[in-house]
């Protein structure tokens, strides 16, 4: 049914919470290693969306299709993790008392089982791996920092690093840049396009400038369903679009 | 839990209790060092509590489950205990019936019910104190973590289910003694439990399993595991978008802490003398959270220590002021939650921020 | 003094009344077999202190001289049974004690001449107690009653006690007994198959007859029992949904554990006590109306504690509801004590009014009226708390402030004096549950302790902020518990229902009637 | 780090709290004869166990203003058991060995006698317990001065089956152990008198049972079968009210189906309105109400000592009063306190009852006791229908038991036996 470039494939996904539509026959391709920034009015459904791709929500109706054939609606949260789809949320959330480094080894990819956990001792793989990822979030100095004492821009990152960690084919990423500084932005853009070099990401945003920066493909939502799809440029230009955003 | 405080703690448990039996058993009884055997056994029921409150520690305090019917748990430890030694009693009943209890003779049950069978082996008694709770707490987790119950609404059923046992071992058609429960013990493992010297050891036994339990709580919660579980704690959800299952990590520390009440329960019911289903009663349960809340949630130590205090208070108590004693326990529980949400231990180090909504977060392992 | 009357009329009519024993009144100063003939012989003696003194005996105030003579007491003047003189009599009297034996003599010597009674309701009452006795020395007198008697109900009653009578004779002719037989089968109460069981040596058409009568009352008793089921599971389901509704505000929409749930109800009810006595000593009148009066005094006591509750507690703690439950059950213990030792440890008698004892028989149906009101009461509760929540600007703030807390204080809503009135709401009725309770239960200072658990039950069970789901909840509760029982028996019917909540709530965790969208969470 | 000052304030508040539990005892004068009080004042047993404390503090001020005991005062200890059954324990532990006191006067329920047993044989302490109980138990170190089955139950069922006629029997209580072996006792005594046992209906309620209903209803229904019926009741404490409630409610009168109670007392009539249940019976082997020099003497200390003029007396009450005096008595013929010898000097020694008769300590360490029957009156009080016409023996063991028939008791040396069993002439209980 799909074919070999497709790393997720939605289609006509339909959810309701009594009476509203958060998603209304929603249907998306996503390509092996795309980038793909969603945006859309509040309620257009995009968090609905995500919470549909990891699980959090079953959907009414549809399929949500993942690498070649496995059907995302059967799985729960757990399971698709495990297949490699990482999720960063809207408010960052971090494991408040441990320090940044427990929070990488607690995402870095591997057996997640008790009985493992239990006796499991930090390998030298590990480590490397944990200071690679410090490194490329930046927070390497802060490694024994307790997450709950770092800045709010910070957290983003040590999460987008724990993102990382679990190393993920696709990163579902919620309002990355909300709340931080001209420069954190510009440097999450700078991180995001670094990570997509090896992974698929939905970026799902508010900030235009920010979708700019990105420069990939963008989908607007709108009411649960696709309004327009294309270069920024286009779906800018898209009147619909226009009546969507500047309508109201 | 700084490994400091923890070695502290389990040399004043094993070595206070070590004392305390040496005190008792080689002063002679007119000098002013000696420890009467009351003192004794009083301190071994103290523990024996403290092993129950770390039990409900370790998993309000670290997975965040504010069980109120642990207490259930300590009961059916206490009861297999207790049917072992009804057993041992033998010919010694007043009916002197060699196979049934005395309430079974005299209510006339013509034969030992069927989950009798065997507690006259030790090793049996034994292996049923740490496979029944763990059981109830198996089945009872696995219902529960699987649907996502949490919360209040967890806190609830756990006294619903604390609450059903209550009802149930007041039953006498049950064939535990109703409200009687079991009592009149002679001796256990051959030894007559009157001895002082039995008492003593009863201490010491004691303070030795409370000890292993904080190793072995203490492993636990240091373990990546622990590092999962306190994630969980704090944001369930997000673990699981990590590949984490919430459940099977509850499930684990949930049986496992079942099974260290149990034991509580066990080394309880010789020390005391009786075990009846007015353990049960939530209100024990809702006692020992509080043990665990004034010594310090998450610490494991704290646990011990408050035990250990709020049961003092309650001995003075009720011997001193006893029209006093509910308003000083009502006023430790709001006492505690209001200013001193960190307990005891979060007082002697001001690390847990007063905000933090769940609890004073456990400072992790140096 | 009625029972002068009664005795006065009965002269005039029975036939039987002339021949008067040697001294009826000897009896009365033996043992109570001796007091029972002595009652039935002044009964028809026609001695004309006879009345008096069967009145004294029954009131207790009918004492007996070391002599053998008989003295009536009003206030210090003794007055002779006998002779109806005032004297005072030499040695010490005692009182001549009334066991239930004799009890009942008196009342079957004045049941069966109520019969002639100018009230209805008497003549009704008389119908129904010579129904009981069912004995064929009473068929003329009954007779008689049915020649005059116009009332078409008290008729029936007096037909009924005539075909109990008639069967019980067994002399009639056939055709008369099988309408006897009809007459009880229309009764068609336990009583009456009860009757028309015991039958003995009946001519075989009887016996069929009468067979086949007990079938047809078996099959309508089975339905009635059914009724009568599920009328106590409401009955039982009202309480229960009192108790849970307070909780229902406070937890349900406040999501605040309120461990101190029941000693607000365990409030009330001791204000209803406190209400009683103050009417018992400044307004003895009101006494009936004591129990109205309490509810809106244990609604403002328990509100007022509630109020104080929330200002001086659990606004230090919200957003953390496992400590609220803690130092609420240490608030509970401290507020039981402080109760014990106010009030002592012992229960307190809060009396029912006259009109809420007794119950009304409907057809097979006993209806309690205490639990009958209560039902009602619950209903009334209920139905003001939703009307409250809903049309009231404070219902409309509270809304507003559970949905969206920061928002609502935007809008310029004081949140915090919002919390303030919805707890003491939540509070206030559990207080007037208390009232209730109090009809019912004991007033004692664990009152509270024993529905606590129940409560939390049924607003979990009914869905959390769901005052629907709570009634629903509780009246399910009720019923399937009141069916268990019978079958299981009252402790294993809780254990099942205790169980079947805990498998529901793992099937449904948030309750029958969950809450949509931010449902209260810990 | 943090944790040493913890170490401080842990050690502080354990010694503190230690000393608080050991010092007690240690700090009392010895000049004094001390006395146990071991009864709840908290808890769910308050509600009884509160008004014994309050008695023994009279009878010990009065023996004091009377001199005191062996030229020494009596000083009472009281403690509080909470309504907790291993409480108990420790607190006879704590009286008996902290404090040195010389008897224990305490216990209601049956599970807080079993409780301290054990704890009184092993220190060889003297317990009086006072409340009526189901028998099937003899210690040397008890002193039952409460009823036994036979002292109670039995003598109102034969008024029931005299006075009232009555053929139909339900046997009704609360699922623990005193109701469970009275009804057994009971069962046995009746199909004894040739009741068929379709005329016997047994049925058990939880503790604190509220909502009768059903049971009420059960018991009309039972009842309303042509033959006079009457309600056993062993339903405890707060039970009652509202059974009795429900069966006023449910319109059934004394007159039509008595109810005889063996646990309703003055005290818990105290908290109902009696009127709708005038009639209804009760069993005790003491009644307020009863016209005595000896019991309104009594009652008038009692008023007086409590300053509250409506105070009720009860049973268990005076079960103390002649307990307490026993021990003096006991204590005065030893010439000393030491357990050994008062229990020994126990036996045999006779005091007047408040209701005009004597009391012996008999050989099985139970008391002799009249049996009155009274009805509820609108008063609240009982009026004496029925007595014993002298005083009755307590059957400790119950002939009507299978398990207990052949047992007997005696302390007297040389059997000193709790259990002796007559037939295999051995003590020991029925073991072949």
């Amino acid at each position: 049914m799909t074919d070999r470039a497709t790393l997720l494939y939605l289609d006509g996904v339909t959810v309701s919470f009594d009476g509203f539509r958060a998603l209304n026959a929603l249907s998306l391709i996503l390509e092996h290693g795309e980038m793909r920034a969603v945006i859309g009015p509040n309620g257009a459904g995009k968090t609905t969306m995500m919470d549909v791709i990891t699980g959090k929500t079953r959907p009414d109706a549809g399929q949500v299709v993942f690498g070649a054939d496995t059907d995302l609606t059967r799985l729960d949260e757990p399971d698709i993790a495990a297949l490699g789809i990482g999720r960063k949320f809207q408010k960052p959330t971090v494991f408040e008392p441990h320090t940044v480094w427990d929070n990488l080894l607690l995402a870095l990819a591997g057996d997640r089982r008790p009985r493992f956990t239990l006796w499991a001792r930090q390998s030298a793989a590990e480590r490397d791996r944990i200071e690679a990822i410090l490194a490329t979030i930046r927070l390497a100095d802060h490694r024994d920092r307790r997450a709950g004492d770092l800045s709010h821009g910070q957290k983003q990152w040590l999460e987008i690093g724990m993102l990382l960690a679990q190393e993920p084919q696709l990163l579902l990423v919620d309002e990355p840049v909300a709340g931080m500084t001209d420069a954190e932005t510009e440097q999450t853009a700078e991180l995001l396009r670094e990570i997509n070099r090896t992974r698929s990401v939905v970026v799902v945003e508010h900030d235009m400038a920010f979708v700019r920066a990105l420069g990939v493909k963008v989908t607007v939502l709108h009411e649960g369903s696709v309004l327009s799809e294309g270069s920024i440029d286009h779906v800018s230009a898209d009147p619909r679009v226009v009546e969507v955003y500047l309508g109201r | 839990m700084s490994r400091a405080s923890l070695t502290l703690c389990l040399t004043m448990v094993l070595g206070g209790a070590a004392l305390l039996a040496l005190l008792n058993l080689v002063v002679p009884a007119g000098s002013a060092l000696h420890v009467p055997t009351y003192t004794v056994s009083l301190f071994g029921k103290y523990l024996s509590y403290a092993m129950l409150a770390v039990a409900v520690d370790l998993v309000w305090g670290f997975a965040g489950i504010l069980s109120l019917g642990h207490a259930a748990f300590f009961a059916l430890g206490g009861y297999a205990m207790g049917m072992y030694l009804m057993r041992q009693i033998g010919t010694r009943g007043v009916y002197g019936n060699a196979i049934l209890p005395d309430f079974m003779v005299f209510l006339n049950w013509k034969s030992l019910p069927w989950y009798w069978q065997g507690f006259d082996h030790p090793a049996f008694a034994i292996v049923m104190v740490l496979v029944v709770p763990g059981l109830l707490a198996l089945v009872f987790g696995w219902l529960a973590f699987r649907s996502r119950v949490t919360g209040v609404y967890l806190s609830i059923i756990t006294q619903a289910l604390t609450y059903a046992l209550l009802l149930a071992f007041f039953r006498n058609d049950m064939g535990f003694g109703g409200n009687n429960g079991l009592t009149d013990f002679k001796d256990m493992f051959g030894i007559p439990l009157h001895a002082d010297a039995t008492r003593d050891g009863l201490l010491v036994a004691t303070a030795i399993f409370l000890a292993l339990e904080l190793l072995i709580a203490r492993y636990v919660v240091t373990s990546r595991f622990g590092k999962v579980l306190i994630a969980v704690r704090d944001a369930e959800s997000r673990t699981r978008f990590l590949g984490y299952r919430p459940e099977a990590y509850k499930l684990f520390v949930f049986v496992l802490s079942a099974v260290m009440a149990g034991v509580g329960g066990a080394l309880y019911v010789p020390q005391v003398g009786i075990i009846n289903p007015s353990e049960f009663s939530p209100a024990n349960s809702i006692e020992a959270v509080i043990w665990v809340a004034v010594g310090g949630r998450g610490t494991l130590v704290g646990a011990v220590l408050g035990a250990v205090l709020v049961n003092l208070g309650k001995t003075f108590f009720t011997g001193a002021l006893p029209e006093l004693w509910l308003f000083a326990l009502g006023a430790v529980f709001i006492m505690v939650t209001l200013v001193l949400p960190g307990g005891l231990l979060g007082l002697a180090r001001r690390r847990a921020p007063r905000a933090v909504p769940a609890a004073p977060a456990p400072e992790p392992a140096e | 003094m009625n029972l002068i009357r009664v005795l006065l009329l009965m002269f005039a009519l029975c036939p039987f009344a002339a021949q008067a024993q040697d001294d009826p009144f000897a009896g009365l100063a033996g043992n109570y077999e001796a007091i029972r003939h002595a009652v039935e012989a002044l009964a028809v003696s026609g001695n004309p202190n006879a009345a008096a003194t069967v009145a004294a005996l029954q009131a207790g105030t009918l004492f007996a001289a070391p002599d053998q003579s008989l003295w009536i007491r009003q206030g210090d003047t003794l007055t002779n049974a006998r002779t109806g003189v005032t004297g005072t009599p030499e040695g010490d009297l005692r009182r001549v004690r009334v066991n239930n034996a004799v009890r009942r003599a008196i009342e079957e010597a004045t049941g069966a001449l109520t019969l002639f009674a100018p009230v209805p309701a008497k003549r009704i009452k008389a119908a129904a107690d010579l129904f009981a006795q069912h004995d064929a020395a009473m068929l003329p007198m009954l007779e008689r009653a049915l020649a005059k008697e116009t009332d078409p109900a008290v008729r029936g009653a007096i037909e009924q006690a005539y075909a109990a009578a008639l069967l019980a004779a067994g002399v009639a002719p056939v055709t008369d007994r099988l309408a006897a037989i009809d007459v009880l089968r229309r009764r068609g109460d336990l009583d009456a198959s009860n009757l028309l069981a015991s039958l003995t040596n009946q001519p075989p058409q009887v016996a069929a007859a009468a067979a086949r009568a007990v079938a047809a009352i078996a099959r309508v008793q089975r339905l009635w029992a059914l009724a009568q089921g599920v009328f106590y599971g409401l009955s039982l389901g009202s309480v229960l949904l009192l108790a849970a509704a307070g909780l229902a505000i406070t937890f349900g929409v406040m999501g605040v554990i309120n461990m101190a749930h029941g000693e607000m109800v365990m409030l009330g009810a001791y204000t209803t006590f406190l209400v009683q006595q103050a009417i018992g000593a400044y307004a003895p009148a009101l006494a009936g109306a004591g129990v109205v009066l309490a509810v809106p005094a244990a609604f403002v006591v328990a509100g007022a504690v509630g109020i104080a509750v929330e200002r001086l507690l659990i606004r230090f703690l919200y957003g953390r509801p496992l400590e609220t439950l803690l130092a609420t059950w240490g608030l509970s213990l401290a507020l039981q004590q402080a109760v014990r030792s106010i009030f002592g440890a012992s229960n307190r008698d809060v009396t029912s009014p006259g009109w809420m004892s007794g119950a009304a028989q409907w057809g097979g149906l006993t209806i309690t009226f205490n639990r009958l009101y209560i039902i009602v009461f619950a209903a009334l509760v209920v139905a003001a708390l939703m009307a409250v929540l809903r049309f009231t600007p404070l219902g409309l703030r509270m809304r507003a402030v559970t949905q969206n807390r920061r928002m609502a204080a935007a809008m310029g809503i004081r949140t915090p004096w919002i919390d303030a009135l919805t707890f003491g709401l939540g509070s206030g009725v559990a207080g007037m549950a208390g009232v209730a309770l109090s009809q019912i239960d004991n007033v004692s200072p664990n009152l509270g302790q024993g529905y606590i658990i129940d409560s939390f039950m049924v607003v979990v069970f009914g869905g959390v902020g769901n005052l629907w789901g709570t009634l629903v909840s509780a009246l399910t509760l009720g019923i399937v518990n009141k069916f268990l029982e019978p079958v299981a028996g009252a402790v294993l019917a809780k254990i099942f229902v205790l169980v079947l909540l805990i498998l529901f709530i793992q099937r449904k965790p948030r309750g029958l009637f969950p809450l949509k969208g931010r449902a209260v969470e810990a | 780090m943090a944790s040493f000052p913890k170490w401080l304030r842990g050690a502080a508040l354990g010694a503190a709290a230690l000393a608080a539990v050991v010092l007690p005892g240690a700090a009392r004068a010895e000049d004094t004869i001390k006395i146990g009080i071991l009864h709840s004042l908290s808890g769910t047993m308050a509600i009884s166990e509160t008004t014994l404390k309050d008695v023994m503090l009279m009878l010990i001020d009065e023996q004091n203003k009377k001199g005191g005991l062996l030229g020494k005062k009596l000083e009472a200890v009281v403690v509080d058991p909470a309504s907790n059954w291993p409480l108990f324990a420790e607190k006879a532990r704590e009286l008996l060995t902290v404090d040195k006191v010389a008897a224990v006067f305490g216990c209601w329920t049956s599970v807080s006698r079993k409780s301290v047993l054990p704890v009184f044989e092993e220190l060889d302490g003297i317990l009086f317990y006072p409340v009526q109980y189901e028998g099937e138990e003899s210690s040397r170190n008890v002193f039952y001065t409460g009823a036994a089955p036979n002292q109670q139950a039995i003598p109102a069922v034969d008024y029931l089956m005299g006075e009232e006629g009555v053929k139909r029997w339900v046997l009704e209580g609360t699922d623990y152990v005193y109701p469970r072996t009275t009804n057994k006792i009971l069962e046995a005594y009746l199909k004894s008198k040739g009741v068929a046992a379709g005329d016997i209906m047994i049925n058990y309620t939880p503790f604190g049972f509220s909502d009768w209903q059903n049971e009420v209803a059960k018991i009309k229904k039972f009842g309303s079968e042509g033959k006079k019926t009457a309600v056993v009741s062993t339903i405890n404490g707060d039970a009652n009210v509202p059974f009795y409630k429900e069966l006023g409610n449910q319109g059934i009168k004394a007159t039509d189906i008595p109810v005889v109670a063996f646990s309703v007392g003055e005290e818990e009539l105290a908290g109902i309105d009696t009127k709708p249940l005038v009639g209804h019976l009760a069993a005790w082997n003491y009644f307020e109400s009863i016209d005595t020099p000896a019991n309104k003497a009594f009652i008038k200390e009692w008023h007086d000592f409590t300053k509250k003029p409506t105070r009720t007396t009860n049973d268990p009450m005076e079960a103390h009063y002649i307990g307490f005096n026993m021990w003096v008595k006991a204590v005065e013929k030893a010439g000393t306190t030491q357990p050994d010898k008062v229990i020994d000097a126990m036996i045999g020694v006779a005091v007047p009852n408040l209701t005009g008769g004597y009391a012996t300590m008999m050989p099985n360490h139970h008391i002799t006791k009249p049996v009155y029957i009274g009805e509820v009156q609108g008063d609240g009080q009982f009026n004496v229908v029925w007595n014993t016409p002298g005083t009755v023996v307590a059957q400790e063991w119950s002939p009507y038991l299978p398990g207990s028939r052949d047992l007997i008791a005696d302390w007297r040396k040389p059997l000193s036996c709790g259990n002796f069993n007559v037939k295999t002439g051995k003590c020991g209980g029925a073991s072949k």
